[in-house]
């Protein structure tokens, strides 16, 4: 004979300001095996924790129900409660009379019929629930970390100086990212290679850090612990064992394309390294443009390298390691603004991205840091467009976070190094952070010049002969209610921080979640900013959403904290809630062998079976729903525990 | 030839420092106007000014500006928006619905707010005359035998002068000769 | 897709005050072969019923298109502003449930009923997506080098972008200039090449809706050119009917002529004046004919 | 793929005693062990399926009495679950071969482990109607029937109407899913028409001297008009299920008279667990549940579970589901239960564009993920 405690919360007024408990304790009373049912304002305060150990032991109780919140909140606290007081975590069952009730139902009656309802099915199903061990599993002590911009390098570092090796993979052939292309940094305009290039060294030169640049994570298996990675090295060209980064491929190679570093300002080789201070500082030959590759002559580099480096069969290859959990910090695209057809990006040679601007901002940068228009002239006004492709709901709805204070920055950098005037169009100065305010009135205070107003468009026609070839932007000063038209040299549109473009690949190769603006998506906004809901996997940088140096940085070492606390423990409790399959009644179909996510399913051919290896399932129970004969059920969700808990719902 | 202007009334004139009285104020019409088809999306305005910076009205008209217009209705200003002809500026052109970074969709809503005007008996002197030839012919410009005439010259096949039907459908449609009372 | 059968819409205005339009539309789709049908009962499109009332505007827009889809045609039009009220009813009708039982039910009361979406293109779109530039360049036996023509391409021919899917672009429109360019003419690129004619502020307030239509005469004064080119009733008449006017009320002249793009089509076949109702303008295209001439001749 | 057609020219015997000189020469010479083939059972007219090893005993092979007491999809899917240890060949119908492919890819049998001979199928009956018709025309021949449905498409006078899977069936030919094909649709009625699809056809057909031949011209057109005719009939089924059968309120009166003996799920051949949830006790409620529900409810049907019974087996079944009919003719109480399940299967069938048994190399919907599934086409 079961006896049953049940607990119901008020939960404040959350629940009973609707729901009568005294009334629903009194008809808990009235079901089956129960032997306590109490109301109390808070269960999950510790006085109300105390109540139910203390039930437990003197009634004798074996099941206990919660009549609270969502079990999303709670059900960690309460099994804990059971288990100290001696009887099976698994034999508490929440009835979820809050998200699911109080809250969602306006007529209070419903409200108790529902509450009710809940209550008695909770009971029935509880009655089945079966004790389940807890396990634990070794976790491997390495940690992958995918992108090596700010967020992957500071994530990287705070690993390995807790000791733990990081696999740091690098889809280009240098660390550094977005942020090696940057000039100045807001709001306290440190050179950002000053600050970034040590970081870079550090993390090239630390022995517990490997890195894979010019590679890509070609597959992803195993589960938080145990995760076994293939890392995919796309071919240099250059053996960089032998390689000693001299530069005289370089400087012999003829081959001349746009750098992408120099987001098309400059100039590369098709043999080249990304930027002087590159880390790994050793070349890789462009197969799309090289002359050897795509004309079958030349190979100058090869002739000049004395270290006999050059390998023109070289071959993409694989590699694979094992690492206990995965932090993925793969940043972000800018958004290309020519979609935006008002504004004549593509169109007017001087209308510019903000990374164009850093890099003609930058002193190591094409134009050695003098901001200039195409004909190489200085300009005389400048007007920066905030929020171009940002809160906008024909791109993106959300605000990047960082413009107005790079535009900021810009403003300053311009009057800093020019005599021109700087016109911010703007909707909304969002100037939060620490020292940002201030950064503000300071840009204020060297005379930009701030026009409250969205660009409406961009033109080149003037009105007068003095206008001739300049740039007009319309606006309206929403302040004064003018209607404005400037005529401009430059134009440089602050444009949206957007997803990489391959992020639905990536989120699927890792098992992510995208939010609706398509970034990766945390457990929690507020209280889990850096989790998944793969465990194990974190999230680093602007791969998560929009962010400024500072807060990547700061959540980067977020995800290393996770990801040490993981490895340092060493154990991970593993789900006891997974799957097994009844070999008695397995057809062997290998249906569930096809559908498993986590690929814990083995099909054993001499028994004719399928089973499952339970330190591998996540508990997702897609094999248990696949299953036809019910071989394969998932623990806590077995069809008579469900079917039990149905018929209590539907019965009178 | 003189061509007439009309020029903004009193209460469009806010002006600098005129006192609004909150008793003044209707806060129920922005979700008023929101239920007009056309009008859902103006809540959502956060006054940019790219509807007023692109305006081709705004640029030759003294007080037009849609921007204006958005904020007016938002914060209740019912008479002002209703019984002003400005709401009758609009060209429809879709200049600014276009560019709109918020999905407010301008020139329905100003087209919601002539309907809105007009069953308060604010419009255009021409607008009953056309509604009564609509009714009447289902066309503005009814061709007459001479027209028709006029056409087989030039080598176009003849036309009917009305469609009676029309008037069946516009049966519901109230006598827009005399204002609505108020 | 080629040599379709279409209802030819024309609207109010076009049948009465624009039949040079009308006459130059039937010359350059008999000559390409594009098959127009005149519809018994096609009335107001209920473009002038929209800032009366919402609804009745529906009802008129879907009495046209119920005509048309018993016909089993799709819809030519001619009028700009036919076309963008006539698409927006079919898309509005077609998606809102509510909307189309509404319609119905009013048209219940003369026996008809929407059912289903019904194509309408305007006479230059079915031109370019039917025909092509190519067709087109190859029909002008009678090239207008030389002439310097201006496109206006009006509000309603592209806007709202939602209801003419990606005609051509609103921002950076250049449907007008490609057809201008195959007959041989030069497309005059200028500012105000995508302001509105302010014609539809006329009866608000005209004094604004002619200086809006004079912004744009100034600058093309300015630039020489031998014509403005139109594709929609209402911009014809505020150009062309409304010229004298500002000529009056501005103290200044403009004398540019203003053409339908099917009459410069048509000019460029090689066909003859009264064909194309050249002559039925309000600013005389005798200079441009002469022009034409003289270009032909030397 | 080969493409072999060869003929045997009639020796007089009849087209069935032609078949059956056949069958003895494909275990005598064919290098086959053993040949699962349908054979008229001593002293009675029903026809079953026999696996036979010695020669001399094909006296009643008869592949064109129509009838199909059961689906020998499954019989194949026995013989080849493990290593039969000897080469088996089978004579199986297009929705017995169908079967065995969808049980293939339940890894409930091997697709090399037979040899397949398909042959057309022109339409069975009831088993009993079969019987019985039979049993009154002591002079019955398989050839008679096969003659009438050739020239006119409809059984001979007298006969009871084919089953309704039967006429709706619109894959009348074995599609080149068997090795050899033995066809009979838009053939010469004198004739023993095989075609081989594979290299193991191929084989068989050289190994027993057969010269290959050329195809005859009227078959295609046959084909294409059958499948026409049954596609028409289809649709029409499809429109009455949905309108008489399947709306909600309906579907409880359909199947109200269902006792949930469970044969139609016994005789369905892709029906392949070990043993069905509907066996276990996961079912049985307790006493007093039976009378809260009746108590709720004022009356319940007993037994309480037909209507889940159904649409749990068709969530488990419909997308594989061949259309043999065999469970309509098992039930009982007659209801019309493949006609049902055809529907719903060619519903859930469409949605992932999935056509069961035609190609081993097409994945199970369930098994398989496609991003564009379930995406409006």
């Amino acid at each position: 004979m079961r006896r049953i405690g049940v607990y119901i919360c008020h939960c404040g007024t959350n629940i009973a300001g609707k729901i009568d408990v005294e009334k629903l304790a009194e008809y808990a009373r009235g079901l089956p095996y129960v032997a306590v049912a109490r109301d109390y304002r808070f269960m999950c305060s510790e006085p109300g924790q105390e109540q139910i150990r203390k039930d437990i032991r003197e009634h004798g109780l074996d099941r206990v129900v919660v009549a609270a919140c969502s079990p999303r909140m709670h059900e960690q606290t309460f099994r804990k409660v059971c288990q100290e007081s001696g009887i099976n975590p698994y034999f508490l069952q929440i009835a979820n009379i809050r998200e699911q009730c109080s809250w969602v139902s306006e007529d209070p009656a419903g409200a108790m019929h529902k509450a009710m309802d809940l209550l008695r099915a909770a009971v029935e199903r509880v009655v089945r629930h079966r004790p389940l061990p807890s396990q634990e599993v070794r976790v491997h002590p390495d940690v992958l970390v995918v992108g090596g911009g700010i967020a992957g390098i500071q994530a990287a570092l705070d690993i390995a100086e807790g000791g733990h090796r990081v696999h740091l993979v690098e889809r280009l052939q240098s660390i550094g990212g977005h942020m090696a292309q940057l000039d100045k940094t807001f709001p306290t305009l440190d050179c950002s290679a000053c600050i970034l290039t040590p970081k870079m060294v550090a993390a090239g030169t630390h022995p517990l850090i490997t890195l894979h640049t010019y590679s890509e994570v070609a597959d992803v298996s195993g589960f938080v612990g145990n995760f076994r990675v293939t890392i995919r090295h796309k071919a240099t060209y250059v053996d960089h064992k032998r390689c000693t980064g001299c530069g005289i491929c370089q400087q012999k190679c003829p081959k001349r394309v746009p750098s992408e570093y120099e987001e098309g300002l400059g100039l590369r080789k098709a043999i080249y390294t990304l930027f002087p201070q590159a880390v790994p500082n050793k070349p890789v030959i462009d197969r799309q443009n090289c002359i050897y590759f795509t004309k079958g002559r030349c190979r100058a580099c090869e002739k000049f390298c004395e270290m006999k480096a050059i390998d023109f069969h070289q071959e993409d290859w694989e590699e694979v390691v094992d690492v206990g959990s995965i932090i993925v910090a793969t940043g972000y695209d800018l958004m290309d603004p020519s979609v935006m057809e008002l504004y004549g990006y593509g169109r007017y040679p001087n209308v510019i991205t903000p990374l164009q601007f850093e890099r003609m901002a930058s002193a190591a940068g094409p134009t050695g840091g003098r901001i200039l228009l195409k004909d190489g002239k200085e300009p005389k006004d400048v007007a920066i467009l905030h929020c171009v492709g940002s809160r906008d709901k024909n791109y993106h709805e959300y605000c990047s976070r960082v413009c107005c204070m790079y535009a900021l920055k810009f403003a300053h950098l311009i009057r800093e190094r020019t005599s021109a005037n700087v016109f911010h169009f703007y909707m909304d100065m969002r100037c939060f952070g620490k020292g940002y305010e201030e950064f503000y009135e300071r840009v204020q205070s060297e005379g930009a010049i701030l026009i409250r107003g969205k660009a409406a468009r961009i033109t080149d026609e003037g009105l007068a002969s003095e206008e001739e070839g300049r740039l007009v932007v319309h606006a309206e000063d929403t302040l004064s209610g003018e209607s404005l038209r400037v005529p401009v040299d430059l134009v440089i549109l602050a444009t949206a921080m957007e997803p990489r473009s391959d992020a639905e690949d990536v989120a699927r190769a890792f098992r992510l979640g995208r939010s609706r603006d398509g970034f990766f998506l945390e457990q929690h906004p507020k209280l889990a900013p850096v989790s998944t809901a793969s465990a194990g996997i974190f999230l680093a940088g602007t791969c998560q959403g929009p962010k400024d140096i500072p807060d990547t940085v700061a959540h980067a070492s977020a995800a290393a904290a996770k990801s040490l606390s993981l490895a340092s423990r060493g154990m991970v409790e593993v789900e006891s809630m997974v799957s097994e399959i009844d070999p008695e009644l397995c057809a062997g179909c290998r249906t569930c062998v096809a559908l498993c996510p986590a690929e814990a399913i083995e099909y054993l051919p001499r028994l004719r079976v399928s089973r499952i290896q339970a330190a591998l399932c996540q508990g997702c129970g897609a094999c248990a729903a696949a299953c036809p004969s019910g071989a394969a059920q998932l623990k806590h969700f077995t069809s008579d525990q469900i079917l039990s808990e149905i018929d209590a719902l539907m019965g009178a | 030839m003189d061509a007439q202007r009309n020029d903004p009334s009193p209460a469009v004139e806010m002006g600098e420092g005129r006192m609004m009285d909150e008793g003044e104020l209707d806060f129920g019409f922005a979700q008023e106007v929101s239920a007009e088809p056309g009008g859902e999306g103006i809540v959502k305005c956060f006054a940019c000014g790219s509807c007023s910076a692109g305006c081709p009205v705004r640029r030759f008209h003294p007080t037009f500006n849609p921007r204006r217009i958005i904020r007016m209705v938002l914060l209740g200003m019912r008479d002002a928006v209703l019984r002003d002809p400005f709401v009758w500026l609009c060209a429809t052109c879709f200049t600014c619905q276009e560019r709109c970074p918020q999905g407010v969709r301008i020139a329905d809503l100003m087209r919601a707010l002539k309907n809105l005007a007009l069953r308060s008996g604010n419009m255009p002197e021409g607008i009953p005359m056309q509604v009564n030839l609509l009714r009447e012919k289902g066309t503005l410009y009814p061709l007459d035998e001479f027209d028709n005439k006029k056409r087989t010259k030039a080598g176009l096949p003849p036309l009917p002068g009305a469609h009676e039907d029309v008037g069946v459908l516009l049966g519901d449609l109230a006598d827009l000769g005399r204002p609505k009372e108020e | 897709m080629e040599n379709k059968t279409y209802a030819l819409f024309l609207g109010c205005t076009i049948p009465a005050r624009v039949r040079q339009y009308e006459q130059s539309v039937r010359a350059v789709a008999q000559r390409l072969g594009i098959r127009l049908v005149d519809l018994e009962g096609f009335a107001c499109c209920g473009f002038p019923l929209e800032p009366v009332d919402h609804h009745a505007a529906l009802a008129l827009g879907a009495r046209n298109l119920a005509l048309a889809e018993e016909a089993g045609l799709p819809i030519c039009t001619l009028c700009s502003s036919c076309t963008s009220a006539l698409c927006e009813v079919s898309r509005t009708l077609s998606r809102n449930e509510e909307e189309r039982e509404r319609t119905n039910r009013l048209l219940a009361k003369i026996q008809r009923r929407f059912q289903s979406p019904v194509e309408v293109r305007h006479f230059v779109r079915i031109l370019l997506e039917d025909m092509g530039l190519d067709r087109i360049r190859e029909a002008c036996v009678r090239p207008l080098d030389g002439i310097r023509l201006a496109a206006h391409y009006g509000c309603h021919l592209l806007k709202p972008t939602e209801i003419h899917q990606g005609f051509d672009s609103v921002e950076d429109p250049r449907v007008l200039d490609d057809f201008i360019r195959s007959t041989g003419a030069v497309p005059v690129d200028y500012s105000r090449k995508k302001q509105c004619c302010g014609g539809s502020v006329l009866m608000a307030d005209q004094r604004t809706a002619l200086e809006i239509a004079r912004d744009k005469l100034a600058e093309l004064r300015d630039l020489e050119v031998d014509a403005l080119v139109v594709v929609c009733p209402f911009c014809g008449v505020m150009y062309d009917s409304n010229q004298k006017v500002m000529e009056k009320i501005f103290e200044e002249t403009y004398g540019i002529p203003v053409l339908y793009l099917p009459q410069v089509l048509g000019l460029a076949m090689g066909m003859e004046e009264k064909t194309l109702g050249l002559k039925s303008h309000a600013v005389k295209t005798k200079g441009l004919l002469e022009k034409l001439q003289a270009q032909a001749e030397g | 793929m080969t493409m072999h057609a060869a003929l045997i020219i009639d020796s007089g015997g009849g087209w069935i005693e032609t078949f059956r000189n056949l069958c003895r020469r494909i275990l005598e010479e064919g290098g086959v062990d053993a040949l699962l083939v349908p054979q008229h059972l001593p002293r009675s007219p029903m026809v079953q399926y026999t696996l036979v090893r010695d020669a001399e005993r094909l006296e009643g092979v008869n592949p064109v009495a129509p009838v199909l007491p059961l689906n020998g999809g499954t019989l194949a899917a026995r013989l080849t679950r493990e290593d039969p240890g000897a080469r088996v060949a089978a004579l199986l119908r297009p929705c017995e071969i169908r079967a065995f492919l969808e049980l293939v890819k339940l890894h409930q049998g091997e697709r090399q482990r037979i040899l397949l001979l398909g042959i057309d199928c022109l339409g069975t009956f009831e088993p009993p109607e079969f019987q019985d018709w039979v049993k009154e025309n002591s002079s019955w021949d398989g050839e008679a029937f096969l003659r009438s449905m050739r020239d006119s498409g409809r059984p001979p006078e007298g006969a009871p109407a084919l089953r309704s899977s039967c006429q709706v069936c619109e894959h009348p030919t074995p599609e080149g899913a068997a090795d050899v094909e033995v066809w009979l649709l838009g053939t010469d009625p004198d004739r023993l028409l095989l075609h081989s699809t594979t290299e193991e056809g191929d084989r068989l057909l050289k190994g027993l001297g057969l010269d290959p031949g050329e195809p005859p011209k009227g078959r295609q057109k046959a084909v294409t008009s059958l499948e026409e005719q049954r596609r028409e009939a289809r649709d029409q089924l499809f429109r009455d299920v949905s309108s008489r059968l399947l709306p909600l309120e309906k579907i409880l009166e359909t199947l109200s008279s269902c006792i949930h003996c469970q044969n139609c799920r016994d005789v369905c051949p892709i029906c392949y667990c070990k043993s069905c949830v509907f066996q276990g006790p996961s079912l049985d409620h307790p006493s007093a549940q039976y009378l809260r529900w009746a108590g709720r409810k004022g009356a319940i049907k007993m037994p309480t579970e037909t209507l889940f019974f159904h649409l749990t087996r068709m969530a488990h079944m419909s997308t594989s589901c061949v259309g043999c009919g065999q469970c309509s003719s098992a039930c009982p109480m007659g209801i019309p239960v493949a006609d049902i399940f055809r529907f719903v299967g060619h519903r859930t069938q469409s949605l992932f564009q999935y056509v069961p048994g035609r190609d081993l190399e097409e994945p199970l919907p369930l098994a398989t993920f496609r991003e564009d599934e379930l995406s409006p086409p």
